[in-house]
Parts: C-alpha cells; structure tokens; sequence
C-alpha cells in the first residue's frame, strides 16, 4: 500500500507546471510535496494563512506560529507571503490557486465529490475543502482506487453528501489516472500491469475509454 | 485611560450566554491566558465562533472540554473528540461552515455587510435553509454576517493604543474577530511604546481594541 | 463668514469624545481637527487609508504617499496605522467610525441628506460620502445655515438627489445647533445673539423649541 | 522565467477595449510609468476602473485628458474637469460608485464572490437597477463584482517572485486589484531579491503578480 501511495503521488506531481500556486490535502495529498523538485518555481499555500510551505524544522527548531493546516510544524520558504483567513479564501475562492489534490470518500461521473462527511460515523466538518474544489483552477484527487474493503469509489452517483458538484477534473489512483470530462470519465493512463479490464472491474462509473492510453 | 488591564480585571467582562469569538487555527493564534480566564470562571453556555474547536487540551478545545459551550460555529471539529460526542448526544450544538464562508461571514459582520453571495456550498447540505440567487447564470448562497459580544484575539505585538502585528499563521481568524465584536480584548506576547510600531506593518488599527492583556 | 465658519467647526469640535475614531469631510470639516486638543485621544481617519492624521508638514518635508483624501500633504501621527481601500471602508460602514462631519446642500427633517450632486451643473461623484453617512455612528453636519443667496438648506424634504436617507444626528451652523429626532429637528442650543424666531425665519421645516435651549 | 521586464516588453501587452483597473487615490499609488506606456502607445476605448479620474495632467487623468477611456467606473470625477466636460457631452461613460461599494465589488471579483449586500445608496438614485433585498429586517442593496483584463499597480517594493510592500496612502486600491485582474502588471519603486522581504511585511503575495517593471 505504501508502494500504491508513493505511485499516485508521484504522478500527481507531474500535474504541476513552473509558477503555479498549488494546495494540499491533509493526509496523502501532502506528501505530494517531496515530489515537486524545489527549482520548479511551485509554491505551495497553507489555507490557515500563507503561501510557501517548506520543509518540516529540525527537531528543536520548531515555531509554534509556523504550523501547516494540519498543526504541524513547518517551515516559510523564502519568496513567502503570510496572510488572514479572509484572504486566504478569497485567494482559494477567486481562483487564484491553480491546482489542488484532495482525498475523496467517493467521485462520481458527474465530477461531484465527497470527502467530508459519513453522516452518523465521521462528522469532522468541511473544513476549507468545499471552498477549495469549488475555487481552485483544477482539482485533482488523489487516493487509492476502492476502499479498504474492495468497493469501488468511483461510482455512477455519490452516496454521501456532497463536498461539491461536478468540481472534479483529474482522478489520481494506483491503477491509473483518469479525467472528469462532461461526457463521463476518460481513461488517460494505467498503471504498469493494470488492464483496461481491471480497472473497470474496480471501478462503478462506466469508464471511457480513448485510442490512446499512456502509461502511468 | 489606558487599554492595559490585569487579567482580573478582564475577568469582570466575561458573562454566562456570551456569544464569543476566537483567534486560532487549531492551537496557533487562540489567546491561550484569556482561555485559562474563561475555564477558570467557569462561564456556561457559551457561543464560540471560530475556525476549529482545536484539541480537548489545548486553545479553546478546553471550553468545549468543559462542558462550557451549548453552540460551536466552525468549520472542522475533527481533533476534538469530545465536540464530536457532545454533538452527537446533542449536548452542544455545532453548526459547521465552510472555512471560506466562516471567515467571509465575520468579515463581513464587522464591515457592515448585509450578506455575501459564495459559490460554495451550492448543490450541498450547506445550502439547506439559505436563500439562493443566480447572478449572470450562476448559482450563489447568499450568507449572512457573524457578530459578537467578545472577541479574544491573540497578538504578537501591541502597542498601547491597540495597534496589533500578528506573526506568520497564528493570524489566521484574529484580525477579522477584532471588526466583528462589541468588545475586543487582545493577549498580546508584547506590549510596546506608541510610535515604536510603523504604521504600515500594523495589521489591526488601535481604534478597534478595547482591551489588551500582557500574555 | 470666517467667523461663522469659525463658531461652527469650534462647535462641532466640542462632540468628540476620548478614544473616539473621527473623520471629517473635505473643505470647512477639514478645519474642525484644529479646534480637538492633541491631548485629547482623538484619532482621525483619513478615508484613502489611514488612522492617525497629524498635522501639515512643513514645506519641504511633504511625503508623495502620504497624503489625506483630498490629496493635500499630511503626517501621519505616532499609534497611525495604514491600510487599503476595502478595509478603510470596512472600518467605515462596519460602524467603528465614531463621529463623520461633512457639509451639505440640503438636509431634512427627516434626516435626509442632499451632498453630493446638483444634476447639470456640479457632479463630482460620491466619492465616500454615502459610506461614511450610512456607516459612521454620529452623522454631523457643518455648514452654513442658509445658501449664499439666503436660501433655507434645513428643508422639509430635500429636493436634490439624496446622500442617504434618515442619516444625520446633529446639525451646526452659525445661528445653531439642532438634533435630528424621530419627531423632526429640535433646537439644542442658539449662538449669541440668535432668536428661536430668526433661526426658524431661516429654516424651511419647522424646529422643535424644547423648555431649555443652550448657548451655542 | 523572470518576472522582470522592460517598459518595452510591456507596451506589448497593452490594447484597445482592454478593461484596466488602476491604483491610486487622486495621484497618489498611481504607477505613473504605466500610464505613460498606454498614452504613449495611444490605446482606446479602455474602460478604467479605480478610485477617481485623478487630474487632467497626473495619474490616469491623462488618460481621459487624451481621450482614450471609453468608460469610467469610479467613485470622484471632481477633480478632472475634463471627465465633466466628456461626461456632460456623452463622450464618455461615467459610472459612479459609491468609494467603499467600488472598493468591495473589486474585492469581490477578486475573492470568486457572486455580490454583497451593503446598506450604502439605499433610497438614493445609486440603487437604480439593482436588485434589493431585505435581510432581518434591513434593506440592502445587491453590489456585483467587477473584474478587469489588465490591473495597473503601484508597489513601494517588490521583490523578484512578485511580493509586495505598499506604502501610507498610496496603498489605496492596488492591492485588491492585484487580484481581481487576468494580468498584474506592477511598477515597484525598488525591486529586491527574494528572502529580503519577511513574509508578515508582505500586503500582496507574489504568486498573484505577473509583470513587474521599475519605476
């Protein structure tokens, strides 16, 4: 599973271009970070109030007032900017962030998504989410490609409530990647090994399924 | 007359059925003194809003730890658990808002808005009781302002008329909850001289703050 | 005439309080600032972006960027703090602006306010005029009791285009001062010299003449 | 790729029928060389957007002086007697805003936000055509955001990623046109290298500037 993890965020990487303003997820999305090479000109946005997230502090070198999203401790990164939460939404809602890689419960053939709710099981709120796939230029999701128990999580229509419709552009798994279009999801690359056969197999929404296929 | 105050004396200010709102996100930014303040007079149904309800130990976690809250508006609720069991045995009430549109909801409480229209949330549970416009084709909520009775921000400098510099991500909510109440009281890590702070790295102008506790 | 705008702004002066945030209006407002004693803990905003006006600059020491809302060289005073546009209104319509002064062409006994147009001839634009009124918690007006012509400008309703509707509190001219109620204008205080009967042969809505009036 | 360019490099990037929006407050925070650009390249139709029309021979006044704005979208157009005369004569479009409505609705566009609801023009002729709505009680009317293809800015200091330092009064509108614009385009009266700006001094991130000349 490890090896699944550092596939899907490698290939996520690929996604950003020199001078783009991309924001993580907390969770597997953040990893996404050791991927993109420190000289790409990427700046990465922590939505509690700056832009420029580096590496984690060594140990002892800790600033209580530097935290990422998630409350851990991180470092500003030179050419950084910190800011209000106001504006730190009117960057994510004006589209001013170019990408953005969350997790997701489930992603459906519409591009709705939802990842913040099971109701009666898991309420810990939207937290930034909704404003990020409804603000940023595109959202990719990045996760494994069904649920712990096998059950697929690319379905024809979400189940839980949503995070936002149709908001989803690119879908990020470790049996390929795929893109939310208006006419359904596009099958744009596989990984090594995996089959068209399997993938749709593992997969609830009615994959389409172009000439060319790459190669994750 | 000075904007200085010991904590005993912010103590008297605080009141049972406050609506209050906090600096924070998760434990950065919360005004920790003026929370002990708060656990420690054992005010009781509370309205606290803010980004998160932090840890059970930590930042404003404590009050809802201790049973001192009967309503949370935040946008994530996920590393307290006792705000998770409160709400599910109905306890407290949580009302969940989008990070965004809590954020944009006191901002526009202390500029005198009427309401914003946000894309978020459309086609969600979050729209549920909210009146819907459709401005050049699309779909927007129209969210209302959030005020308060108290704020309690958290500074990295003051001066003592009340111009505040916060530092890095512990700004977050704090400039915003200064606008948006009756009474602003700031803890501030230091309290300088009139003049030692430039007019342009000031982020919250003196006139908004009433009050201003050493950390 | 420089004697009766004198006894007004001195007036209108004598309404600030400690600690409270002002902002006055371009032209005969401007002048109240030199009648609030420095020691008094007055901050005055100036609406392009500032708290904090302090006094003319000597010539020679004008700096290009800071300047008060009618563009003229000002200082900006120790405790002064700057920001932009959005939050400069902010402050204004939000209510944390204690006390605005402004001018007027026509005001009522509803507390209409006419400032800022005379369709075909003079249109010089809102600017922040309909803000501060709408917004500031004390709306004072300063002017001179009637036009040049002789003209009543305290009317029973206003004929230009209004400002803003039921917004002034306090109105000072040199004959007067009169607060705007619920009922209709009542006459708080007269100037030396001044009869009920000449400020009301000046006025076109009828004053409320309470048991006591003040000396101006 | 570097952010810095020639005023040469920029003149390129200027047309007619462009939307611009501009910073500064009368003249002041108005990028001057900027403005010299488009009267030297002689662009038309432009509609402008910002505080006022400024004066016949300073800021973007030289503008309407030339005859090349279409339309201006402003809250002051008393200083300018040209705009007057242009206005009166139906040479050019006159919108006027009230200064804080102005200043929000390019917040707004900037921040992905549908409208507002402020109190400001209510019973006044600014509310012709708009759409008003009463919430708890109070009538408000509905401002819509407005966006621009080109924002003109005037920075004390930027640094080479694009960051921004205003200076007193001159900040004004800039920095809410930084966002609200396709392309920002900046004349900073220095230019410094990246790190020599702390991050809590910066008022616009670099990420929003696309352009930066000297001045």
């Amino acid at each position: 599973m490890a090896d699944a993890r550092e596939m899907i965020v490698k290939r996520v990487a690929k996604f950003f271009r020199p001078g783009d303003l991309g924001n993580l997820g907390i969770g597997m999305p953040t990893l996404v970070a050791n991927y993109i090479p420190a000289d790409k000109g990427v700046m990465l946005q922590s939505e509690n109030g700056f832009i420029g997230i580096g590496p984690t502090p060594k140990a002892g070198e800790e600033d209580k007032d530097t935290v990422n999203a998630g409350g851990m401790p991180v470092t500003i990164m030179p050419g950084g900017a910190c800011f209000d939460s106001a504006t730190s939404f009117a960057l994510i809602r004006g589209g001013h962030v170019n990408i953005t890689v969350l997790g997701a419960l489930e992603v459906d053939e519409k591009g709705n998504l939802a990842n913040w709710i099971v109701p009666g099981k898991l309420v810990p709120g939207m937290g930034g989410a909704m404003d990020l796939v409804v603000g940023a230029q595109q959202v990719i999701i990045a996760m494994e490609h069904t649920t712990k128990e096998g059950a697929p999580k690319i379905l024809r229509k979400c189940t839980l409530p949503l995070t936002a419709v149709n908001c989803v552009d690119w879908i990020v798994t470790e049996l390929g990647v795929m893109e939310v279009t208006e006419s359904g999801i596009v099958l744009r690359e596989l990984a090594p090994g995996v089959t068209v056969e399997k993938i749709q197999s593992k997969t609830e929404a009615t994959l389409i399924i172009p000439e060319q296929i790459g190669a994750m | 007359m000075s904007k200085i105050k010991t904590l005993d004396e912010v103590a008297e200010l605080f009141a049972d059925n406050q609506v209050i709102m906090f600096g924070g996100f998760l434990a950065a930014g919360t005004p920790e003194s003026l929370v002990d303040l708060l656990v420690k007079k054992g005010v009781r149904n509370l309205t606290i809003i803010g980004n998160d309800t932090s840890y059970v130990d930590r930042g404003i976690g404590r009050l809802v730890a201790g049973r001192q809250v009967k309503k949370a508006i935040v946008s994530h609720v996920g590393t307290n658990k006792e705000t998770g069991r409160l709400m599910t045995s109905g306890e407290m009430e949580v009302e969940l808002v989008p990070q965004g549109t809590l954020a944009e909801r006191i901002r526009a409480g202390g500029a005198g808005l009427g309401g914003f229209l946000t894309p978020t949330g459309v086609g969600t549970i979050v729209e549920e009781g909210k009146q819907k416009l459709t401005v050049n084709g699309v779909e927007y909520l129209l969210e209302l302002p959030l005020k308060a009775d108290v704020a309690i921000v958290k500074a990295w400098k003051a001066d003592k008329a009340g111009n505040l510099v916060y530092r890095r991500a512990a700004r977050n909510f704090n400039p915003l909850i200064a606008m948006a109440a009756k009474l602003v009281i700031v803890e501030a890590e230091e309290i300088v001289e009139i003049g030692q702070l430039d007019p342009d790295e000031v982020m919250t102008p003196g006139t908004l703050v009433d009050i201003i506790v050493k950390a």
